[in-house]
């Protein structure tokens, strides 16, 4: 069984702002359809440049869900360029930390917004850099290394 | 909260009579059974009947059971055994939805100079025997297959293969971890040279397990040590567990019936009831051929663990995979073997179920899992897609 | 009758408390600990708990300890984690007083492509350390010592000989099995590779060892299988074993003060005052370096198997050599290692003592054992012959 903290089992329970934004600014989608988790982003940007309102779908294990759901409490309330900030370590440390091997659910919901950030200024598709070692969830080499050494 | 425990493939609750069996031999009998001295005589005693016990349930002699530490240690003596006996022989079949216990023992040989057939199932998960009869040879040592699969229950037709494999010189080793207790076995009325058990699936604790031996088959010790098992397996015995197998083994005869009425009766309904209130979810493996206690259902467009954390939120134990790959965030090989597509593979979940089980358990779970996978849908990125079309199309 | 159990060499008795431990595990909380829900997870918690008392009573870290069924397992898996990990070595030391464990994987190896050296031990059972040196080489793999021999308690310096086998690039193992619990073990201020210990010489219930791997020592597991003990060995743990293995552990560490003080003391009035009143019987083995509880005494001109029966008449329980290779009529060969004569080696009882013991149940062997010894000399065609000369000669 993982050791998950309170918060993540609370998030996982509870999950705050499940659904799609309608009329989104941002959109981000993460994972494979074909064949692993995945997780849909989805936001809004208020006239003062402030997120109002973020959404997340996702097919994923708890740690999927509650990183999510915690991802959008974190975006709610920031400007885009302050939301731009936020890394998977921040997630996870908002849920009071994750399992290492679970490490890459939180990266999903940085890999998310990264996306829906690009979106939202009308930026084209960034290619992840480093080899991806795990289609199912698209995530590269690069991004585990980065996850552990944030979270070590 | 009492659990509702729907996991009984993964382990079982000990038989309070196991227990009761068991406890003098801790603190008040303690003796050694190798002693000269009545006061571990006694304990000898004591093991031999545990021995005639364990024999009885397979229909097979006393001295063909060797006792050992749980399934995964009987499964590799086996093969070793079979192995060191047959040294010229250079290549191993097994089928590759087997627990990782035979799984990884062949994936070593493979790695070590053995050539190992992994014979391949269909979408039902039952076994291509042609296949498997194709690539059996004259250099063939051993030919191990699991008697029912721990994930899905389908049964493999073991018996029918272990004449084939015999007439043409291999050994044939069973691991009917799953099925010892589940389903008759009569070892005197097939030519099945071993066949691996484990304690803790039929309601004898954890650590304790045995081989059957057929008598003739040449064998060699795994396990090197003293004279202990008749010189077959060393270490000293696990006196109160050994007495807590046999004691089990008896009670598991006795409620076989119980277990292919009542017990598949409560299964039957769970499954079909859970599959009329839940759309897109189906059985994995083969219904005409499985094991009474075992359904493995998946519910597409969702995540297993997801499913397993929001049960336990009700006390509800049951398992995605099996127990022994948890851990591990890959889907179950045994499925991706049946090539159950990712979707339906990923949310697929095993409930297994024991004479301990009530109806009320069961309904149980049939009032609170639906509403579970549907909370678990809506927050699906696929689902929302897939529903109008997959909802007809599977 | 209440036996007057000195052969705790062979097994003792399972602590009171550590039965109160284990005992919620087998009927009320028997999840699986792999399991992903609450009646699982908990129940990884306990085994994570007792993995940190065994780490803490030998000075290690709770991830260098791996459980496993008994001591022999535990030897093997070391043995053959450290060749595997070495495959271009194939050479292997240990002593000719090795225990079975140990003693009949040796003789496999060297059966089996390996060379393998058998130290010599003098008339005392000490270890012959320049044999041991002049043999290591840079071929050998593993150095295979026991801390304490079971037969005679007589320790070995393997913590001086750890070091040297260090520098030179082989691993060192030992056999701890009889010194745990016995004598202070601190794993962080050694050069100790791996060491073998078994649950029920420590008063743990029987099916439960452990092996310590100091961290970073190169491994392969012995018993393939499921993710269990971090990939380290397959099967289901043995939960309740383990439960109580730890439990074992923090009670040892305990009673340690207790097991070299009042423990020994019995040990000592006992060989003393059978050495006084009974002509030719002498100690087996360096009686400086021995563990505290533990008195081999040769009793010339008798047969072991008289003895133990007479005094099985009193409820007495000792043995003969090791529990592990009675049941075979040789002389053990621990003794017949150590040039013990036959007529002395063949009258050699074993008494090993513990906690559990108390003065009166020493003072009533005092009082029994003399006549036995004396009525089996009357039989004994050599003692009427050898009586006038040996009774000086000794
Ligand atoms: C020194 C020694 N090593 C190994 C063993 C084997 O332990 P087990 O019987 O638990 O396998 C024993 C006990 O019989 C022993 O005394
Ligand atoms: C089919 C099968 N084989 C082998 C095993 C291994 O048994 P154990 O965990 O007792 O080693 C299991 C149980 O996990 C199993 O289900
Ligand atoms: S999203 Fe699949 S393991 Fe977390
Ligand atoms: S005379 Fe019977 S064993 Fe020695």
């Amino acid at each position: 069984m993982w050791e998950y903290s309170d918060k993540v089992k609370e998030h996982f329970l509870n999950p705050r702002n499940v659904g799609e934004v309608e009329g989104a600014d941002g959109v981000g989608e993460v994972g494979s359809m074909a064949c692993g988790d995945a997780l849909k982003l989805t936001f809004k940007v208020g006239d003062d440049g402030r997120i109002v309102d973020a959404k997340f779908k996702t097919f994923g294990c708890a740690s999927a869900i509650a990183s999510a759901s915690a991802l959008t409490e974190l975006l709610v309330g920031k400007t885009v360029e302050e939301a731009e900030r936020l890394t998977n370590d921040h997630i996870a440390e908002y849920l009071g930390g994750l399992p290492k091997e679970k490490m890459h659910c939180s990266v999903m919901g940085q890999e998310a917004l990264e996306k829906a950030i690009a979106c939202y200024r009308g930026e084209p598709d960034k290619q992840p850099e480093g080899n991806v070692v795990c289609e199912c969830f698209g995530v590269t080499d690069r991004q585990i290394e980065r996850a552990l050494s944030d979270n070590a | 909260m009492k659990p509702i425990y729907l996991d009984n493939n993964a382990t079982t609750r000990v038989a309070p009579e196991v227990v009761e069996e068991m406890l003098p031999y801790f603190s008040t009998y303690y003796g050694n059974p190798s002693s000269m001295y009545t006061f571990g005589g006694n304990v000898a005693k004591k093991i031999k009947e545990a021995r005639a016990k364990t024999a009885d349930l397979l229909g097979a002699q006393p001295e063909e059971i060797i006792f050992t530490s749980c399934g995964t240690e009987s499964d590799s003596t086996a093969i070793w055994a079979a192995l060191r006996a047959n040294p010229g022989k250079r290549h191993v079949i097994t089928s590759n939805v087997e627990h990782p216990a035979v799984k990884n023992l062949g994936e070593y040989l493979a790695r070590n100079g053995y050539r190992v057939t992994f014979v391949p199932v269909d979408r039902q998960g039952r076994l291509d025997l042609d296949h498997l009869y194709a690539h059996l040879s004259d250099d063939t040592a051993v030919v191990s297959l699991m008697w029912a699969n721990n994930e899905t229950g389908v049964l493999f037709p073991v018996e029918a293969v272990a004449e084939r494999v015999h007439k043409r010189g291999a050994v044939f080793h069973t691991d009917a971890v799953q099925a010892v207790g589940k389903v008759p076995i009569q070892m005197a009325e097939n030519k099945i040279d071993m066949l691996a058990l484990s304690g803790h699936k039929l309601h004898a604790p954890k650590g304790v397990g045995a081989l059957y031996v057929r008598r003739g088959t040449k064998f060699a010790p795994f396990l090197l040590g003293g004279h202990q098992e008749n010189g077959r397996r060393g270490g000293t015995e696990n006196v109160a567990g050994i007495i807590g197998l046999g004691k089990a083994a008896e009670l598991a005869a006795a409620k076989m019936e119980e277990e292919n009425t009542r017990v598949k009766a409560m299964r039957d309904k769970l499954e079909q009831t859970l599959l009329e209130r839940i759309p897109n979810a189906m059985v994995n493996g083969d219904p005409a051929d499985r094991l009474p206690n075992t359904s493995s259902i998946a519910f597409e467009f969702v995540e297993g663990e997801s499913i397993l954390l929001m049960m336990d939120e009700f006390g509800i134990c049951a398992s995605s995979g099996s127990a022994c790959t948890s851990g591990s965030l890959e889907p179950s090989h045994v499925l991706r073997a049946m090539d159950v597509p990712f979707t339906a593979a990923h949310g697929s979940i095993r409930f297994s179920l024991s004479i301990y089980n009530t109806e009320a358990e069961i309904d149980l779970v049939i009032e609170k899992l639906p509403p579970i996978i549907e909370r678990l849908r809506k927050m699906s990125p696929f689902w929302s897609e897939a529903a109008g079309a997959c909802r007809t199309a599977v």
